[in-house]
């Protein structure tokens, strides 16, 4: 299953890229950013502290226990600060 | 219902120019670049283009239909935006005053906290800090329920 | 600090030009004639000259300590008000949202109840009934205390 | 001793003038409602129920109890509905 997967602010910037796409054979979210942790530190050092960032799932807010079932986009971030 | 995510400046003037007629109440929130340090330029807003239109969209509609609001209008800009540059506003129109003021504060609320915006200062060398989120402001949102 | 007390018509957008300078947030209030009936063609605000302006400055000054405003105006007319023109409007900067949404808020309820201005309903065969305090906004300035 | 008493809104009605020079022995803002009210119907229909209206004594609200020393101007009025 490929999905895009999307980084935003400093987790884009510690990751270096903005977007890729991404084959994953996980069920859930948890099973990507650990299947992301283990490529390499850059990835550990932006994604291992999961109470620092956000994830949405085809541009909706979700938890690390979402299935990725049919969701073609999920995206990593920081907390907003919009407003 | 009006809303405009967009890099370009906005007039809240030409914004309230027939906004809310029928209403008794008009409240106006405008969120502007503040420089604490003197030492910011700039605050630099990157953004979720699709997720941000869908976010602030289901935010601006939930205020509308829990106070019943008689217009509403949200504009956030994302890009550089110089110290005392407006980031964004928040108009709504209601009945009566209380309708209109907790309407605005939620929407304050939630495109704080849930629209995908994310700020850093520029300085006079270039990029600087993230503006990390507040506890307060996640705090805030459980008064809404 | 600008407080005025007028029968003209006023400008928000020319009041907004400016105002708040150095302020991260700036809310706005207005109040609008409203006719719930359909039979209302205007409200007629009597009000006493002096002190007026007295008790709108002492509201303003409390509020612009209360809560180190930036800046804070307030504008209120009397005499004849057509259907769905301003009879008032208040502007509060400050640093940090709550306190801009705070200040305006406490202004609003004052000015409801401590302002000496009292609304009559004119309809389409002359004066109407005197509008009567509600209680609720005498219950409103609890709150602050 | 002589006071400025000025009437708003319906109290003005009833009583049918804005404003009067009062000659008053009254110490008190009830006193001096009292003297009012028992000249004839008018200032009784519009100062009789105390609940009903409010007192400024030189632009300041007061209480009933306000003593008149020294008080130039004396207004009766309904509760604002300013804003």
């Amino acid at each position: 299953m490929k999905i895009d997967v999307l980084y935003f602010a400093w987790i884009r910037e510690r990751i270096g890229e903005p977007r890729e796409r991404v084959d994953t054979g996980a069920s859930t979210v948890r099973g990507l950013v650990n299947q992301l942790i283990a490529r390499d530190e850059r990835y550990a050092a932006a994604l291992s502290d999961l109470s620092s960032y956000r994830v949405a799932a085809d541009q909706e807010l979700v938890d690390f226990d979402h299935k990725l079932e049919h969701v073609r986009e999920v995206a990593f971030f920081p907390p907003m600060t919009g407003g | 219902m009006l809303i405009r995510i967009q890099p370009e400046p906005f007039d809240l003037a030409r914004l309230l120019d027939g906004f809310g007629a029928g209403a008794g109440a008009v409240v106006t929130f405008s969120g502007l670049v503040r420089d604490d340090t003197g030492t910011m330029v700039a605050l630099e807003l990157e953004h979720y283009p699709g997720m941000t239109e869908k976010a602030v969209t289901d935010i601006a509609a939930k205020a509308q239909a829990r106070w019943n609001l008689i217009d509403l209008a949200v504009i956030h800009r994302y890009g550089r935006l110089p110290v005392g540059e407006a980031i964004m506003c928040v108009a709504t129109a209601a009945r009566h005053r209380a309708e209109a003021f907790e309407a605005a504060e939620y929407l304050m609320d939630y495109l704080k906290s849930r629209a995908p915006f994310w700020k850093r200062e520029i300085g006079p060398d270039g990029p600087g800090q993230w503006v990390a989120a507040k506890d307060a402001d996640e705090d805030a949102l459980s008064r809404w329920g």
